[in-house]
This record gives structure tokens, C-alpha cells and sequence, in this order.
């Protein structure tokens, strides 16, 4: 992991870490965070307690999003502070919604200038954000929205397991990984298990990213904690609550970080002080039935 | 509040009650999704839960605290990605009902979570759109659920993050919005609607316990009564049984 | 099956009927070949043997397709009677590529009323179709092509299995099945098998469709054939060959239809007349290694 | 044709040392499946096989007689759908070499497989394009493989299914087509260049046994020469071997 965040990730570079609630990357975000990363264009869909952290931490210059909240709890205070009182520094912000964020991811995958959409018709958000365009088509001649491809230097996304070769499969909720993926210039995958070139060979249809497209893997276990793994580990909600109280105030905040980010070396560390958490997590199970590929 | 059962009980139940067996749902976290699994397990049981984190057909297991919880995922009839949901199922018009809430919503039904104050330099930065702005101008009909209070309701959001009827009349339909806009707004107090013609809000039902001035210091504008004004059926034992036991909804005041 | 076909499929109607290679529904064009469907505008990326038929039977007005011909062995001789002797009538050509088809699909599944792609620049395509039309970037200013919407009145699928609310499940390739049925108004879904909703239940990331976008789920097993399903059986090879030969002179193709289509009431007296070769095509055993969705 | 190797083994062969290891390759069914197999399992064990159809990683266990063969998708490193090969792998550029055949090929490099003569009454009606046109103006290059026969390489091609060097120079460039064009042609005469600045073929290699006459004869136009003109290297015996024993390649002439 050191040596893939030091590899792909200069200060500076536009960086998208995707994982819709499912597969956060959180792991990758802690190691770029102890490498003091700075002056970063994070782009998440929803930012979530992964930026919330390197916000804090001083990693971002931008924010490119469409949800900054913490799912179901309430605020991320760093965030808030960050562009209600420029503390620790100020934050740009580009602003979507999830259609229209995933869309610029789209395009980007696709090598499209733009996509259209029949979104936005009737919101600010245009106004807030120049990057929204209206578009004719070229049939109907009726007026669309637009967004622009977006191409981020590094894609760092989790998954549940790869090969040697980089083909990656994942399942439950998927988001926009796929797009994330192809739309960036390196891809990195953090995955639970490297496993068998054979085992990822025998169910072609679960792989969501082919090797060639993947620059580096990870294999971190427990990496996407306090976010979950379908099949690994559930979602820490505690912890997603516990935040609430960590972010309310930069000290404890930063407190939190000492101690769990730059106190310990790397993931291993962080699951061996998690103690009994991680047992509480683990998946029970819930195997589905194979399909046959014969012919 | 009546003796018997929450403001909050009272929302969740006059929110349920807006759904149809069959409807195809796109469900939020929160107070929607309390509502939708409350028709689930009452009145609609086949109603269609759509996640906009791609889990299709769900039968949580338990009361997911994110939209993305693992519980939504196990067991549901599909899943697919971000941009299938957007796309295929919401802007292709599949989605017979959004719900949304909000930091405000104004006389004509547009909601505001971006931010209070200046978009440039706000006063309180909100979460943004999420899903919400699609939703507002895609899904074919939009219920919004949110507690009634002054602050909430003015005149004009400060922001519109999702489109209603923008400055009402025609508005919406000559900017061609795919989506019908808000048909209901369910609070703490009552039912609120929209009339056909100017799309303002009014108010079609008072709970149980609440009345007109109360509803009238709560909002930002002068707001007018349907005629006749009707009266909230309170949840029933069954509702609340729901709401208590299976969806473990903590009967503490929204 | 004839029910489904009966009620979905009327005189005049477009028509798409999508598998590229894998889960051609033969089943179902058999069918409206019996019910002397007449006019329909047919829509493929390959017609394949499965439209060559339709069109020496009569059925087709029209075609929109984007490569006509018999994989690996030669021309779709039907097709080309009747494109270059009008016989046994003329029929309507609209033409893409395969990029260009399924986007028209891919448009009509989103509800936008066209998308750009940076493909056509420099072939006569669009001089043969001016269905494809420039459209500026509004960013780069570059222009690109677009396609329009294509939205056909009823998608004809085939896939492994599905459960009786229509959920279905298709794995090995799936071309455009899924932009084909969210594109058209409406869909019949024809499985190998229907299957309990507790085992798809089991698996969602394999679902390609849900329930709510199924008008019909036939159960016909067999009912690709001489395409392949996988995991059930393999293509005849054998067969496309031989068609070379039957589908060459008219009456050869109309004797096939004599003995094949309309000399059968259905697929299941179609199999029991393939005897040995049904046995002969069953798929071996491959299965996958199942995943675990606990959490 | 050469006493120990026929005609369509020479192109295959040929073909198949225009890849290099590690490239990913789109590949079409019939001479150019053959020619990326032979590559394969001789000099590029790394190379990456794609199929319009879906199939990504394919390693089938038989020689598949189409690009949507069920031997193609098991054991595969992962299959998807065709808009993504199309957008995700094809138009975003990952594609390296794709291969393309036709009917016609011209002076620019331009193919045809959609009619000879007219396009709205066409003499004979050919397939189409299925995947070539995109994969003409999208892979970062293009190699064709055909028969060199006088009527299959007119000056001008009746229709542009999927555009070469167009009318030549510059023109290609000027469209900004995304992909690099036509880098070779192998035919079971030679191997075929393009000029890099005038855009037009050039006859690079003779195979063993062809002469220049033979090609100038199969050729419509006055075909240009490059200097030194190469001999091609016959297909050494573990090339014979395999397409004859793995590949199953029938020894009938081309």
C-alpha cells in the first residue's frame, strides 16, 4: 500500500475514490494522509468520513461531489469548516448532483467531451456551477443539460478480490466504480483477497474491471473499514455515529487521526487495535448458488 | 401531539399512506424509508423498492441506516449500477414515486439542501443535491416528508436544489420537466397539497391535535386552506405495531 | 408462447429481438413466423439466420440492423433476395454499425432523444442513413456524431432464467439484452427455466432485469436453438453451416419453414424432431465457485 | 504458392507477426482469430484478446467458428456488454490492433463490406459493417488481412464501410479520427505498407514465390513499391505445426 499511494499519488493530482457506502477505500485514504499528500482535487460522490478525514488532514485543495454528509447521521464537520470558515485552509468546491457526477464520470469513461441529460431543467445548480451546459439536440431540437467528461489522474477504488493480472470482481452495490475506473489515467485496486487467475476465470460475468485497465493491487484485508465489504465484513455503523462526536470538535478530530492514522503503520495495525470490532463485523454466510458456463 | 402516538409516528404513517400497491418506490433514508417499509408491511406489500445505490426489489432484513447498507443488498430481486438507476430506471421514467425532504420548502414546492444563506460564502454549507435534484425533476411524482417549522418553510429557498413548481402557474411544464413535480408535502401537522392551477401549496389535512394557526406560525407565507380543510386518520394499532416493533422506530418527538 | 406472442406482437410493429450469437430467441420468431405476423420493422445488430427466416416467410417491412450475415460461414441469402430481387418482396434497409445500433438502444433506454459517439467521421454511413446527424461538443466545440433514440413497441429476449415476477437473469455474453429491453415499451423475457424467486434473491448482482421492465416471462426450453445458451447447450455449428445450403435456393428455405416452422405447433415437437442432436449439443458441467453476499 | 505452405498459411502467419506481446487486440473471427491465436501460442503469450462480442481475456479451448462462441466466454478473464466494449474499451483508446477484412480495400486504405455498386441498388449486397467502421476509426491501429485479388482492390472502394486514409495526405488527420488508421496489409502475396506522408500503400514484402508482376496484376491501380522491397520470411515449422495441429487450419488454398 505505501508503495502504491507513493507511486500513483503526487501532490497536486486530481484523485476520484469511489464506493458508493459499499467499498470505501478507506485503507489508501489513512496511507495517503500519513504521507501528507497535499493540494489534492478529491472527487467522491458523496465525500463521506474518507474526505471528512483528509479534509482534516490538509490533503485537499478541491472538492468535486454531490452529497457531503454522513449517510443517515448528520453533518462532516471538517468539511463544514472548511468552507464555512476556511479552517484548516480553504476548500474549493465543484458541485453536482449523483446523476451528473456520475455522468462526467460516463463520459470520461466512454472518451466522450460531454454527455446529455434531461436533469437540472429547473435548478440552481447550473448557476452554481458554469461546468453545467445546455445542449440542443440535434433531432428533437429541444434544450438538454450537459456535463463535461471528467478524467482524474488516479482511480482508487476496493474491491472484493483480484488476480495477479489485475481482473477485478466485485459484487453488491458496484456505484460507479466501473466508470471511476475507466475514466482515470492509473488505476490502483485495494481487494480483500488476491486470489487464483483460475478462481476469477471460472465467473467472467463478476468481473468488473479487466486487468489491462488496472496499474497496481492492493490486497489489504479489513481495507474498506469502517465501510463495508459484502461477503467480508459488515458496515461499522457505530463508528459512522461515533464520527458525529469525533468531527464535531478539530481537536478531537485530530486527536482521532494521531492515533488512528498516524499511530499506526498501516491497515494491520489499525485491525490488531480494532480488537473485538473486527470479529463483530464479520460477514455471515450467505452463499449464493453457481451457474454452470459450459458449453 | 396527541397522548397516543408521535409527531413523528404521525408523519412516517400519513407519508405511507400516499403509496399504492405496485408503485415503483425510489427510497431515501430517514423518514422515507421508515414510510415505504411501513406500506410494505401494511397496505402495498407489493410495492417496488428502488435504492439509488442500485439495489432493486429490497427486503432489508433490518432497518438500513444508509441507503447502501449491505441489508438492502442481500436478498434483493437485482442490483445495479449508479448509472443504470439514473438513466434506465429514473430519467426513462420508471419511478412512480420519490421521496424527498429538505432544509426548506417554499410556497411552490422547491427544496432547498444546498445551502442557507449565499451559495459564495454560505452560512450553513447543507450536503448538496445527493440524488435529490434528479429526482425532483425525473420521477413521476414526488412525496416530500419533512417536519413543519418556520425556518423550513419560507417563501423562497434560498437555493433550489430541486426543482417543484418553481414560480408555479406553468412554469415546471413550459421548462419540460419529465417529472409531475411534488404531489404531497407530509409534516408533524398535516397534509399539504398543491392547487392544480397557481401550484402553490395548501393545506388539505390537519393531524390529529393540530390547527390552523399552529400550521400558519410554522409557515413562511400565508398559506391557504383546501376547502373543505379534512381531518388526519390517526395511525391505526397496526400502523403503530409496525412502526414500534418491526421498524423499531424510538418513539422519541421528531 | 404463442399467448405472448399473440398478445404482444401485432401487425406493423418494430420489433427488437436481441443476443448477439448467445440467447437468440428462435423460439419466438418461429412462433410469429407460424402466426403470419406481417410488415414489422425487425431490428438486430446481426439478423443471423433468425431474421433470415422472417423475411423469406414474409414478415418483415423493414429492417435496422448493422451486419447481415451468417457468422463464420457466409451471406444471409434470404436477406439478400429481397434487398437485391425485392423478392419474395422488398424490403426497407436502415443501416449502422454495431457501435452505432446499440447506441441508438443505449438512447432510447435512457429516454434522451440522441447520444454522441466519436465514431462515423469518415465513412459513407452517414451518407447511406441520415439518421446520423453531426452534434457540436458544447465544450470543445469538436463535432461528433449523434444517434437518435431508437424505441421499439416490444423487446423479444432470451435468457436462462427468470421467476414469475419477471426478475431475469442472464450470464456468458449479453450484447445489448439489457439497453434493448429498457429502450422498448414493452418486454417478453423467454427462459430456459423459470425459477423460484428465493434463488435469484440469492444472487442479485446476476440480475439484468428487473420484474417491473418484464411484460412476459415465457418459459421454453430449448427455445434458442440453433443458438447457444450457456451452460444449457452449445451452438449447432453444424446447423449454420448447413443453412448455407437450404437458405441458398427459395425453395430449399421454404421447405425448411414447411417442415421446421409450420410443420411443428411448437418448439417442444421441434426438439423432439432434432432427437440425438439435443443430447449431442448439452453443455458440459463448468460451474462457477459460489460468492458469499453475507454481511 | 510455395511447395510446403499454402497461401492462406503465409498470411496468417504474416499477420500474426505484425502483434507484439502484450497488446490488446480486438479480434474478428475467421483469418484474423487465426493469426492472434497463432501469435498466442508462439511469440506474444501476454497478448490480450478482446471480441466485439464481450469476451475480454479469452482463452477457448477450440477454435471458435464465431466471435460470440460460448468457448470464448468460459475461462474468459471477464465478459461485458457491447456498449461498454464499444465506449469503454474501444472509444476510450485501450483498444491497440484491431483487424479487419472486406471485400474491397483501396489505394487509401479504405474498406468496404457493405455493397458493390450502388448503395441504393446495390449489384451485391454485402454484410455491412457490424464492428469495423468504429473499430477502423477507433483502435490505435488497424491491420487487414485479405486475398490479393484484382477486383477486391479497386482504386477507389464502392462504399467507405470504415475509413483508411480516406482520399489520402493529410485528410484522415484533418477529421481527427480518434485511432491511427491502417498500419499493414497482409494478403497471400505480400505484405503492404502505407506511405507515411501521401497515405498510399506500398508494397513492402514479397512473400516467397510471389513476384511483383503477380501482384501488379491482382492490383487496380499502379501500385507503388518501397525500397529495398522485403522478402517475407517463410512460416518457420512450430508456425506450420500449430496452425495445423492447434488451430486445426485446413490446408485449402486461401
Amino acid at each position: 500500500m505505501r508503495e502504491a499511494m507513493a507511486r500513483f499519488v503526487r501532490d497536486g493530482m486530481s484523485v476520484v475514490m469511489e464506493g458508493f457506502t459499499h467499498l470505501i477505500p478507506f485503507a489508501a485514504g489513512h496511507e495517503l494522509i500519513r504521507q501528507r499528500r497535499r493540494n489534492l482535487t478529491l472527487i467522491r460522490l458523496t465525500p463521506d468520513l474518507l474526505f471528512d478525514q483528509m479534509i482534516a488532514a490538509g490533503c485537499a485543495r478541491k472538492l468535486v461531489f454531490s452529497w457531503a454528509g454522513n449517510p443517515g447521521v448528520g453533518s462532516l464537520h471538517a468539511f463544514r469548516r472548511a468552507v464555512e470558515q476556511a479552517r484548516p485552509q480553504p476548500l474549493e468546491l465543484e458541485e453536482y448532483s449523483h446523476f451528473g457526477l456520475a455522468l462526467r464520470l460516463q463520459a470520461g469513461a466512454a472518451y466522450l467531451p460531454f454527455l446529455p441529460t434531461r436533469n437540472f431543467a429547473g435548478s440552481d445548480l447550473p448557476r452554481a456551477n458554469p461546468n453545467l451546459k445546455p445542449v440542443v439536440c440535434p433531432y428533437t431540437g429541444q434544450q438538454l443539460w450537459a456535463v463535461p467528461a471528467l478524467e482524474p489522474d488516479v482511480a482508487i477504488l476496493h474491491a472484493q478480490r483480484a488476480d495477479q493480472e489485475g481482473n477485478t470482481q466485485a459484487w453488491g452495490l458496484t456505484g460507479v466504480l466501473k466508470e471511476a475506473a475507466f475514466a482515470a489515467r492509473r488505476v490502483v485496486v485495494v481487494v480483500e483477497e488476491i486470489v487464483s487467475g483460475e478462481l476469477i476465470r471460472r465467473d467472467p460475468n463478476r468481473t468488473l474491471l479487466p486487468g489491462f485497465k488496472v496499474d497496481a493491487v492492493v490486497e489489504e484485508s479489513f481495507g474498506a473499514h469502517p465501510s463495508y465489504v459484502q461477503g467480508y465484513y459488515d458496515r461499522d455503523n457505530d463508528f459512522y455515529q461515533r464520527w458525529e462526536e469525533i468531527s464535531r470538535r478539530e481537536e478531537s478530530l485530530q486527536a482521532y487521526l494521531a492515533t488512528w492514522v498516524f499511530g499506526v503503520s498501516g491497515r494491520q495495525e489499525y485491525r490488531e487495535r480494532l480488537g473485538e470490532t473486527v470479529r463483530r463485523l464479520r460477514a455471515a454466510s450467505l452463499p449464493c448458488e453457481p451457474v454452470n458456463y459450459g458449453y | 401531539m396527541s397522548g397516543e402516538f408521535t409527531a413523528r409516528e404521525i408523519m412516517v404513517t400519513a407519508a405511507a399512506r400516499m403509496l399504492r400497491d405496485g408503485e415503483v418506490v425510489l427510497v431515501g433514508i430517514g423518514i422515507p424509508n421508515l414510510a415505504v417499509n411501513l406500506a410494505l408491511r401494511t397496505r402495498c406489500p407489493n410495492l417496488m423498492l428502488i435504492y439509488e445505490s442500485g439495489a432493486v426489489g429490497a427486503r432489508p432484513a433490518r432497518l438500513p441506516l444508509s441507503i447502501g447498507d449491505p441489508a438492502l443488498v442481500a436478498g434483493a430481486a437485482g442490483v445495479c449500477s449508479m448509472p443504470d438507476v439514473f438513466q434506465y430506471y429514473l430519467q426513462r421514467g420508471w419511478i412512480d414515486v420519490g421521496f424527498l425532504g429538505g432544509a426548506q420548502i417554499d410556497r411552490f414546492g422547491n427544496l432547498n439542501t444546498t445551502v442557507i444563506g449565499d451559495y459564495a460564502k454560505p452560512r450553513i454549507r447543507l450536503p448538496g443535491s445527493g440524488g435529490a435534484c434528479e429526482i425532483a425533476v425525473l420521477a413521476r411524482k414526488v412525496i416530500v416528508v419533512m417536519p413543519h417549522r418556520r425556518r423550513a418553510f419560507p417563501e423562497r429557498v434560498d437555493f433550489i436544489t430541486s426543482p417543484g413548481f418553481l414560480g408555479g402557474g406553468r412554469e415546471r411544464a413550459e421548462l419540460s420537466l419529465a417529472g409531475g413535480g411534488p404531489e404531497a408535502v407530509l409534516t408533524d401537522l398535516g397534509v399539504l397539497g398543491f392547487d392544480p392551477e397557481t401550484k402553490e401549496m395548501l393545506l388539505v389535512s390537519l393531524h390529529p391535535g393540530a390547527t390552523v394557526d399552529e400550521v400558519r406560525v410554522q409557515t413562511g407565507w400565508e398559506l391557504r386552506l383546501a376547502s373543505p380543510l379534512g381531518r388526519t386518520e390517526p395511525p391505526s394499532a397496526e400502523e403503530l405495531r409496525v412502526l414500534r416493533e418491526e421498524l423499531a422506530l424510538s418513539p422519541a418527538p421528531a
